[in-house]
């Protein structure tokens, strides 16, 4: 079955995209090694650098949030799939600033690995570095201490808040002490209507009858904790709220930052209607929107459906949310 | 043991996992993403790459060479997870024993070393753990017993099988499958059938000769 | 045939996706009336207003451009169709600051026609307006001076000329005459991949097989000039490009601002390697790209597809592009 | 003519025109987007809704109430031209005249030349004009003739009928049809089909009584 693409040879796709990616933003990018990004000012001497990786086929994860007030590198992998130890090393040394480096990425097995054995490497070379990993998927596993969750797009959220404290100057440690008091403060969960096609498989990821939804669908189109007939936008937000409140569990009187991300197909429009109902969700447990952002944060190629993140709040996480951004694909002033 | 003779072995094992892809990527889709026979294609052409390079190597370097080709194409779970075993077997064979079967255990004994250490996976999670588990206990008993190499190849092939089919009762408590265990339930675990499929491949070639 | 979306009531999909925006940007937007949306600090005293409007389902079409050095308020019509002259003499009322508004929208006849009833009406109680039309789909007619091209994407660059001259204090007459330029050196084109569903129908908007592909079809599913199989990312814009600089004609030596445009469904990843491809076909030609945008400018619900525009760069028209803009779903710093 | 003889023939040719949805959307369909039916279903639901609260209103005042009513809920090309016909015609009828040919006469004139103002599209170009001219050119001819009420529809039915039909072999030059000229060969135009049906149904109900 042809692939409704627009794409060139299926194994140029990753290569194609980055050389595409640069030639549109030469000012804010440049790559110091095959499939490593950073920013285009990177290091910054001084400030904490922070890197990122993972799989291709997320935009604007992982790469879209190389900017101001957010990460300053990533190691870019093959669609879905991990990046090697050797790009992340080589991301880490472009943007080593002299006070560390922060590993900031979701739990999956090969991306642990690679990270970690980046992380030995470049200790050998003198670069410091400390890890946090996104694990908000609250469908993946059940809740524990050594966490088996996987990260999903609640991850924008946890580079929000450490680019931001970065920028202000802050030390390894410090930076590290907001993101895990952050990551350890924020759930997320989803839901698929359609899967995907990876271009180098060239079939869909899963099947999915029309009139179908799979709730709590990882990114990559993993199972998730059940599937059933698709339900109204209220019903949807109801299910998904109501897990990751109870998981937290977030309490009567919680401020929260809210994101609905698009997984790829579904509309904006209706990730507003989404919105509305898991607005009207949380009100009724009590918890008040304080920040949000609606849109494609983490994607899954073309898959259709959405993702609710919701992250507890204090002053210094809000603050951090406030500050200004600036990648290529977000912005916040 | 040769490095070239070592060559033909891996040469035969990339091309039997190359060619079951499509049946790899089937078995991970059931709990996991269903890319493993992507990624073991990338691992095997990156391999045969090394191989058509490696006149004058040793079979410490050889196996090294093969485990940063692998780290650098395959860089998945499975992909860094073989790509350490080999790592470790290089450094392993650095200095190479002359017995071939004596060559084999320490092999697989510092593979599955290294990929316990890496992927703080344990016996029993349901991962390649358990077939290398399997096929190192293999050759250990193979060692001691003094059988030939295409015997102890044989053998650790039929381990790879049944420590493969084992899995197909076990729960997942590592990796992607570890997500969603149910689905899981009845199939083996891909990783392990993988590493059976190479296993068949080399005491195969073993037998022809 | 259920449709795969995250939506409640098809009919209540307008409303309650403007309700999730002013529940999600009540900083940015206020709502002055039903299906009329309006910067929150309008009007602005002294300040040409822009009102725009179309059909929803096009997100950030039009809605998305009510922002600082955009458009100053909207009339927003149901999914594909044109809002009512009631709407857009409200958002005018709302956005005049006494120095008269420019109505900025795509050429459809049922816009025009509200469009034109809403000047007349507004000119009854003494509010100056001027129309400039979206013509740039080279697809959809042969060009002539009255133009019966529709509008397309192309439209996102005529908001940011227009607004940031706005922005700058200009009057009516000025900003007309650059947005006129402007338009008149603007073409686009594009191709889709797939139909969408229009809630409140139900159905695909059209057909397509798989491994087909429609070059030149409309925003809202209108026949394009041809249907063919899916060609490689390079072919198409190739072919894209080829039609539009052989249109205007752009000549070697020419500079542009290039918008590749996702229809909705497909990936970030897939516009990239378009970007690159199209880059490559304007150079051949001897065009030199001086402005970027890659991106969901102008989305067709989930439809699968992009288009290419390209606009003729002058010194004070790129000067405008690289203004600062800021809307809750467009922001350039 | 009565207002509420009046509000009787409306409310057939809205079901008329609400039942007839699907079949519009797909002739709609071949060169525009496939929504006629749509737009002309809220039109015909904001008419009723009028009538329903149409008491006390005289002819012109039910027929402007209409045109505004349609205004605002089906703002589309054809809901606004529709509009803008109804609006013309209780404008042109606020001094209502006895007879009810003359007052069809007048109506259809007004509504014909404030769509055409409004469209920019001339007899000709494939669009609702052509049938419009059509009723108007028969509606005069049975004036001038003094035919009853009932055969002046019946008469009026046929040429919007015959109208529709005429258009399948024309080139569309205005609207969205005009984008896609080709495809709309052999297709008659959605919007003369829904005044015909429209007719009809008028036409019908004044023969049953
Ligand atoms: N922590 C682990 N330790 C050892 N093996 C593992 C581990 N996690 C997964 N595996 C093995 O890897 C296989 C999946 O590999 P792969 O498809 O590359 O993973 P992924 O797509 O999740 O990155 C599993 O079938 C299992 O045998
Ligand atoms: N300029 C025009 N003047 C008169 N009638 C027109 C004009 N343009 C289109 N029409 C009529 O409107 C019908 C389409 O109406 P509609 O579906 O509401 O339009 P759209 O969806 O393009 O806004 C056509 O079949 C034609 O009869
Ligand atoms: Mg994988
Ligand atoms: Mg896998
Ligand atoms: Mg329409
Ligand atoms: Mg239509």
């Amino acid at each position: 079955m042809p692939m409704q693409k627009i794409i060139n040879e299926p194994k140029a796709f990753v290569d194609e995209m980055l050389e595409g990616i640069l030639l549109a933003h030469p000012e804010s990018l440049r790559s110091p090694a095959r499939r490593v990004l950073v920013r285009a000012g990177a290091p910054s001497e001084g400030k904490v650098g922070i890197v990122t990786g993972g799989g291709s086929g997320h935009l604007p994860l992982f790469l879209g949030y190389v900017g101001y007030g957010l990460a300053d590198g990533v190691a870019v992998g093959d669609v879905f799939a991990s990046p090697s130890s050797e790009q992340i090393l080589e991301a880490t040394r472009a943007v080593d600033g002299g006070t560390g480096v922060l590993y900031l990425y979701g739990n999956y097995g090969g991306d642990v690995m690679n990270f970690d054995l980046a992380a030995e490497l470049a200790s050998e070379e003198g670069i410091e570095t400390s890890t946090v990993l996104g694990t908000d998927d609250v469908a993946s596993a059940p809740a524990g201490p050594e966490s088996r969750r996987r990260g999903v797009a609640g991850i924008a959220l946890l580079y929000k808040v450490a680019g931001a404290r970065a920028e202000e100057g802050a030390s390894l440690e410090d930076v590290v002490a907001v993101v895990e008091r952050a990551a350890s403060g924020l759930r997320s969960m989803g839901v698929a209507l359609s899967p995907c096609v990876v271009p180098a498989a060239g079939e869909p990821t899963f099947s999915l009858a029309a009139g179908e939804m799979e709730i709590g669908m990882g990114i990559h189109g993993e199972p998730g904790v059940g599937r059933g007939s698709l339900e109204p936008a209220s019903e949807i937000a109801g299910q998904l709220v109501g897990r990751i409140v109870a998981d937290l569990p977030f309490r009567s009187g919680d401020e929260a930052a809210v994101l609905v991300n698009g997984l790829g197909a579904t509309p904006r429009e209706e990730l507003y209607v989404l919105f509305r109902s898991v607005h009207a969700a949380l009100a009724s447990s009590g918890v008040t929107v304080r920040w949000t952002w609606v849109g494609e944060y983490a994607t899954s190629l073309e898959m259709a459906g959405a993702s609710v993140s919701v992250l507890r709040l204090d002053d210094e996480i809000l603050r951090l949310l406030d500050a200004p951004c600036e990648s290529p694909f977000v912005v916040r002033r | 043991m040769t490095a070239s003779g070592l060559a033909g072995y891996l040469s035969v094992a990339a091309d039997a996992v190359e060619g079951s892809a499509a049946e790899l990527n089937r078995l991970d889709g059931y709990a996991g993403d269903g890319d493993l026979g992507i990624t073991m294609s990338q691992a095997a052409e990156a391999l045969k790459d090394v191989l058509a390079g490696s006149e004058g190597l040793s079979v410490g370097q050889l196996l090294s060479s093969c485990g940063a080709a692998i780290a650098r194409s395959a860089p998945s779970t499975s992909g860094t997870l073989v790509a350490t075993g080999f790592l470790r077997a290089g450094k392993a064979l650095a200095d190479p024993p002359v017995d071939t079967v004596e060559a084999l255990v320490r092999a697989f004994e510092a593979a599955l070393k290294g990929i316990e250490a890496r992927g703080k996976a344990a016996v029993g999670d349901r991962t390649l753990v358990d077939g290398l588990d399997a096929v190192t206990d293999s050759l250990q008993l193979s060692l001691s017993s003094d059988l030939g190499t295409a015997e102890t190849l044989e053998l650790a092939a039929r381990s790879a099988k049944a420590a493969a089919e084992a899995t197909a009762e076990m729960e997942p408590k590592a990796g992607r499958a570890s997500w969603a265990p149910e689905r899981a339930k009845g199939h083996p675990d891909a990783g392990c059938v993988m590493l059976a499929i190479a296993m068949e491949a080399v005491a195969a070639h073993a037998r022809s000769g």
